[in-house]
């Protein structure tokens, strides 16, 4: 009983958790690669509170959450896949894989 | 009229998303014909534009719930006065950009990568404008940002890389701020769509923190300083009809964004000092912008900057709203007058540029005599940026500094207005080298429509000079949000 | 090292106020029944039986569109960023791995099919099928690169369009028939759902394979 | 009210047209040129006059507005300050055009000059015919932008610069103006010009606030009036060819923001008003320092058109003491002033612009004998200069007649030591050219004689214009009780503005009690 109470609760809270990790990560971190997979944790953490929503509901699950963490996860794919590539090829233009400390002026 | 009762009856806004996504679709599958789905889609995107912005006009708002479900458990598509001025501008400045490019983009293989990746963005943004829900508005954001990264991405080279890599990175920053905001919207209310949140919101702790989320991310994703970094390289480096649509649409978007959210979900919440820290920003914005663009020595780089000063206003809006319930109305004519004065500029600098083989300002006389018509457009549009009289910059400039009186916000009205002193400065040292004594010479061959669509946008500044009134009458068929 | 646990301390205060604030307003949220209410009642017709297969195809298949059109958008994105360099090859000797594949393969197909179609009644859907064939897809490119021959450009680019064809062109139908944009026949709700979906998933596959591909391809082109 | 609306409209079109298709015409084109050039200057004049017989022989009222935002209309209005005001610049255009060809003969750019030239023109008159304050301020901002290409025409490192504090000043005058303007209709709604003004009602509850309204009004006029503060840009715009010089000072920019403040006091605060409010006597005494600074820096400046720039910067503010002595003697005085100054101004422009172009004279000191070898140039200069002192028949007298009057009406006598000093001020500048040019002999050759051996001392295109306008400057004066006269004409405006029935009743008023 107390069980049932309590979990979705730990998923709100793992899920702040994580979007706050993944929030510190991409602003501390320089490396790009980092960065990205910080950006990952950050929607996970996202994903996990509204599937702890979801379940909180007294009629049940509610299905709508679900659809959108489904919907989150394949935008969330894309956006990490394009990032990649573009990580790369900055990496192939600069040497370098992170992002130069001001933006070059000119 | 007969024919606008049956229009009346016509579901449009659809059409505003299938068609240029249709035009996606076949332009990527038919990448050699690009070009021509590109043209097509713009010259039926502007007629359902402003056949929809006529209906709104006529009739009020339009909300049609995709496939019969209605909200909180479908998704609406909203159509009133804001959502179709948004489209409109899009159609009218995305119809400028696809017949520029179409002579700009002659023989370049990177062109047909152009047309798949603008047409995906013009259905993006106008998916995003139509949307009545806030889930569904973040995945139309998150394709806006993906089409617009590789956009920028496209000039290839380092700086335009970096750029579109660091503008990626602050743009999934603001999805995911958002897309927290969301769930706790969710969490709270157990609805979706933006006018059941807005008939519930009340004054209370996990709706504040959601708006202060989604505000937060929005800003970040719109460049405004001293967030603005990645935003003149990309906007500087990229060909001139991707900076264009990049400064005068892509720009515009968070920001409907950020005004939709607080026109209807967020209209019962006072943020206290965000209204303060927004006009902080957006003061810097106009100052930095506007010293780093008469400091550039190229000529895109100083349009670029003016972005970054321009968008500064557009932040005006929370001073605004707070102070004043139509005060958003101001900000959104100024969006447009921009849009389509930054878009004459953007593509009149591509013009010189290609004739010039450079767009180094110093030597840029010659060219800039030789073609007069491009010339034109740029001090016409310049001087809408400005907000000298005849333009929309013009109106849109009395409306700011009128509000800004109107609500007893005297710094606001000193911004504007020294704002404009230096968009004065910038335009007309761009204009400068006009005047330099030397031949005149109209440089490398060129298609006439490169010479005629800048024009024609300048031309269109003017129009908007008195368009004043039928705007803002449109912008009254706008949904606001109910307030709990 | 110390200089540096300094200079971080702002962000982490932010991050630590952040979490702070967001933790006690996430024990706070009212309890609610969210939207199961309302799909429960209207699954009757919506034309599948699996609550969140009905979210996610039908009462918010808007959704799910725009969606597909984001996994096309990336893998036209990542090949716009047109990289150059060739898919490293790795081709495994001995007979594990391809007995494995061997095996696995035909395995994924039938479990990616049979996770599409039961998606309408239980759990499963046009993703989760997506994704096994998908997995399926970048098992083989990781272990056979040199002897896989890719698909002609053309049937990429149909492939990798199908799903977002298929939901536009129902949609739009819809959309003529009267059933309003994106409205299905309830009586045809069924089987244009399940059409959508398979075309969904034949395109989710192969972009999560083009997206693992990167943009890259077999051989190195010399045309830069 | 909308009738004859198309009259005004056809009235900017026929400089704007012109100046739009000049824009694209190659340089060598000149017949072409020359022909839109007069043609659309004749073309504005005889509008004019059919203007003026429309309004004054058929009592038509003509207007036209055009929609700008809800409750805010830009329109087009013939009163008979604006007509006077549309006038001077048609027939000064006219004459300008004609010197301008001569004096820009094969220089280059001149399709770009000519353009602009006629965007300023139609500025101007736009100014003119502006039937409310927004309409004022949208001319006037788009005179700053048609004059600067002007001001750097010449393409140098100094025009530029010139150009730079001309923009600095007018874009800051501009802004000031443009809030002002947003708080007055704010608060009064945009009415259109009316004499004696429609802010009467407001003062009870806005008092202060009109008064920092009208002070950002002064200081956005006053910018390109070149009132005390705010005048160093207009030396500086010496840099400018000639016939720029001569139109930006004798009529479009100097005289936009003169009759901006001469609008803003007869027709919208109303005379009687902005004496209540206690405005009108700072603006005198600014007027007045500005009279007596202008002449100063005109006794020690050097090279002749900057002693012309200063003189203006005194001469300008003559306009603006005769309405801020808020009396109607002293309106006639300044209205007056504004034309009388326009013509005589511009003769003395042409003259100087006829002694560089034609001997390369650029100083007061190299204008020695200068009368023998351009005797025509050098009695119009004398006429005009004789005018600006003040000497008695010319036009220059009358004006300072009514505002030596007006001052004594106002019962502000000192205001008259003031006149008296400022005249004697003119003489110790203008005296000493004509005095060179007439009784000195020369010795050696001119700086650069470019026009020798010709029957005329000089191109026909420029002497024609400059004595044409000095003759008109010398018939002003001589002939100023004709009902053609600029004076009968201002009279008949100061006695609608204050609701006389006669002018001199006024006279008799202050003078029986």
């Amino acid at each position: 009983m107390t069980v049932d109470v309590i979990s979705p609760q730990i998923y709100l809270l793992c899920g702040v958790l994580l979007f706050v990790l993944g929030l510190h990560a991409l602003v501390v971190r320089r490396h790009l690669l980092l960065k990205i997979l910080a950006v990952n944790i950050m929607g996970s953490g996202v994903f996990m509170l509204l599937l702890g929503v979801a379940a909180r509901g007294e009629g049940g699950i509610d299905p709508v959450p679900h659809a959108l963490v489904i919907t989150g996860i394949v935008v969330a794919v894309s956006a990490t896949a394009v990032a990649l590539v573009l990580m790369l090829k900055v990496k192939a233009a600069t040497g370098l894989a992170r992002l130069p400390l001001s933006g070059p002026e000119d | 009229m007969p024919w606008m009762d049956v229009m009346a009856d016509m579901a449009l806004a659809p059409w505003l998303v299938i068609l240029p996504l249709a035009g996606a679709l076949l332009a990527g599958l038919w990448p050699a014909a690009a070009r021509w789905w590109g043209l097509l889609t713009g010259l039926l995107t502007l007629p359902m534009a402003l056949l929809l912005a006529l209906q709104v006009h006529a009739h009020g708002p339009m909300v049609l719930y995709l496939g019969g479900w209605v909200p909180p458990l479908g998704i609406a598509l909203v159509a009133d006065g804001l959502a179709s001025l948004m489209l409109l501008m899009t159609a009218g400045v995305g119809l400028a950009i696809s017949l520029y490019a179409l002579g700009y983009l002659t023989g370049e293989t990177g062109g047909r990568w152009f047309w798949i990746l603008w047409l995906w963005l013009w259905a993006a943004m106008n998916a995003l404008y139509l949307s009545g829900d806030v889930f569904n508005l973040y995945v139309t954001l998150e394709l806006v940002v993906l089409a617009s990264v590789a956009l920028v991405a496209l000039a290839g080279g380092a700086a335009p890389l970096v750029a579109a890599m660091r503008y990626l990175l602050v743009s999934l920053l603001g999805s995911m701020a958002y897309l927290m905001g969301v769930a706790l919207l969710y969490g709270s209310y157990g609805v979706l769509d933006l006018q059941g949140l807005g008939a519930q919101v009340a004054l209370s702790a996990a709706p504040m923190l959601a708006a202060a989320l989604m505000t937060v991310g929005l800003m970040a994703k719109s460049a405004l300083f001293p967030l603005h970094v990645w935003l003149p390289p990309a906007h500087g480096s990229a060909p001139a009809p991707v900076s264009a649509a990049l400064s005068a649409l892509v720009v515009k978007v968070s920001f409907y964004l950020m005004l939709r959210l607080w026109l209807t979900v967020f209209p019962a919440l006072p943020l206290p000092g965000l209204d303060m820290l927004m006009g902080a920003l957006a003061m810097g914005a106009v100052l930095w912008g506007g010293l780093m663009a008469l400091r550039a020595s190229r000529l895109k780089q100083v349009v670029a900057y003016s972005t970054v000063a321009q968008v500064g206003y557009l932040f005006l809006l929370f001073p605004f709203l707070r102070a004043f319930p139509d005060g958003w109305k101001a900000v959104v004519f100024f969006a447009v007058a921009h849009g389509v004065a930054k878009a004459a500029v953007f593509l009149a600098a591509g013009t010189l540029q290609r004739a010039a083989g450079h767009d180094r300002l110093a030597d840029l006389g010659a060219v800039m005599r030789g073609r007069l018509k491009t010339s034109f457009a740029l001090g016409i549009a310049g001087a809408s940026l400005v907000g000298l009289p005849f333009t929309g910059g013009f109106i849109a400039k009395w409306l700011l500094v009128q509000t800004a009186l109107e609500a007893g916000l005297w710094i606001w009205v000193l911004m504007v207005l020294g704002g404009g002193l230096l968009a004065g400065a910038y335009v007309f040292r761009l204009l400068g080298p006009a005047f330099q004594p030397g031949p005149a010479d109209p440089g490398q061959p060129l298609p006439a429509v490169m010479e005629w669509v800048p024009l024609a946008l300048a031309l269109l500044t003017i129009g908007l000079g008195f368009a004043g009134t039928p705007v803002l009458s449109l912008l009254t068929r706008t949904l606001t949000g109910g307030g709990g | 090292m110390i200089r540096r646990r300094f200079a971080l301390s702002p962000a982490l205060l932010m991050s630590l106020a952040l979490a702070g604030l967001l933790i006690v307003v996430v024990l706070d949220l009212p309890p609610q029944p969210g939207l199961a209410g309302p799909v429960a009642q209207a699954m009757d017709q919506a034309g599948v039986g699996h609550p969140v297969t009905a979210v996610l195809l039908n009462f918010r298949g808007y959704d799910t569109f725009l969606e597909l059109a984001v996994l096309m958008l990336a893998v036209l994105s990542i090949w716009s960023l047109g990289r150059r360099d060739p898919i490293p090859a790795r081709p495994v000797q001995g007979p594990v791995m391809h007995g494995t594949l061997r095996h696995l393969i035909p395995v994924a197909v039938v479990t990616g099919g049979y996770l599409v179609w039961v998606g309408s009644s239980d759990s499963g859907g046009a993703f989760q099928g997506g994704a096994v064939l998908g997995a399926a897809g970048v098992m083989l490119m990781l272990s056979l690169p040199r002897e896989m021959p890719m698909p002609p450009a053309l049937l990429q680019r149909l492939g990798l369009s199908l799903g977002v064809f298929a939901f536009l062109a129902v949609g739009t139908a819809g959309l003529l028939a009267g059933h309003g944009f994106m409205g299905y026949p309830p009586a045809w709700a069924y089987h244009l759902i399940l059409g959508i979906e398979l075309a969904a998933a034949v395109s989710i596959a192969l972009t999560l394979v083009l997206l693992f591909l990167g943009g890259r391809s077999r051989k190195v082109r010399h045309d830069r | 009210m909308e009738t004859g609306g198309h009259m005004l409209l056809l009235i900017l079109l026929s400089s704007l047209l012109p100046g739009v298709a000049i824009f694209f015409l190659k340089e060598q084109q000149f017949a072409l040129r020359t022909a839109l050039n007069l043609g659309g200057a004749s073309l504005k004049f005889l509008l004019i006059i059919a203007l003026l017989v429309g309004v004054y022989r058929d009592g038509k009222t003509y207007s036209l507005s055009v929609n700008l935002l809800p409750g805010i209309d830009l329109v087009l209005a013939a009163d008979a300050l604006s007509l006077l005001f549309a006038t001077l610049s048609a027939v000064l255009w006219l004459v300008t055009t004609i010197y301008a060809i001569g004096y820009l003969e094969d220089s280059p750019n001149r399709s770009r000059f000519f353009g602009f030239f006629s965007l300023c023109v139609s500025a101007t008159v736009g100014i003119a015919f502006s039937g409310n304050l927004i309409t004022l301020l949208i001319f006037y901002e788009i005179l700053t932008l048609a004059t600067w290409p002007l001001v750097v025409h010449r393409g140098t490192a100094e025009s530029f610069r010139a150009g730079r504090v001309y923009l600095a000043y007018t874009l800051l005058g501009g802004a000031v103006l443009l809030g002002a303007v947003v708080w007055l209709t704010l608060l009064a709604g945009s009415e259109p010009f009316a004499a004696g003004g429609y802010l009467r009602d407001l003062s009870a509850d806005h008092g202060p606030v009109l008064i920092m309204i009208f002070a950002m009004l002064m200081a956005g006029f006053g910018v390109k009036a070149a009132l005390l503060p705010l005048h160093s840009w207009l030396p500086r715009a010496m840099v400018a060819p000639a016939p720029v010089s001569a139109l930006l000072h004798a009529v479009a920019v100097v005289k936009a923001g003169a009759f901006g403040i001469v609008r803003v006091l007869n027709d919208v605060y109303g005379v009687d008003l902005a004496a209540d409010l206690g405005v009108t006597l700072p603006l005198l005494l600014l007027a007045v320092l500005t009279i007596i600074y202008g002449s100063v820096r005109a006794v020690f400046a050097e090279d002749l058109k900057q002693r012309l720039a200063f003189s203006t910067i005194s001469q300008v503010s003559y306009i603006i003491l005769g309405v801020a002595l808020a009396g109607p003697i002293g309106a006639v005085g300044g209205l007056v002033h504004l034309v009388h100054q326009g013509v005589m101004k511009i003769t003395l422009f042409f003259c100087a612009g006829n002694f560089a172009e034609t001997l390369g004279i650029h100083r007061v000191d190299e204008m020695r004998g200068v009368g023998r070898r351009m005797p025509w140039t050098m009695t119009a200069f004398t006429l005009a200069a004789l005018g600006m002192i003040g000497i008695p028949p010319l036009a220059g007298f009358i004006s300072k007649w009514y505002l030596g009057l007006g001052a004594l009406e106002a019962g502000l006598a000192w205001v008259t030591v003031v006149l008296v000093v400022s005249s004697l001020l003119n003489a110790l500048y203008f005296l000493p050219p004509i005095l060179r040019g007439w009784f000195s002999r020369r010795e050696g050759p001119w700086p650069d004689e470019r026009h020798g051996g010709g029957r005329l001392e000089t191109h026909w295109m420029l002497l024609l214009p400059t004595v044409a306008v000095a003759t008109m400057a010398l018939g002003m004066g001589l002939l100023a009780s004709l009902t053609i006269s600029p004076l009968y004409w201002v009279t008949f405006i100061v006695e609608f503005e204050y609701g006389y029935d006669h002018i001199w009743s006024a006279i008799f008023e202050w003078e029986t009690p």
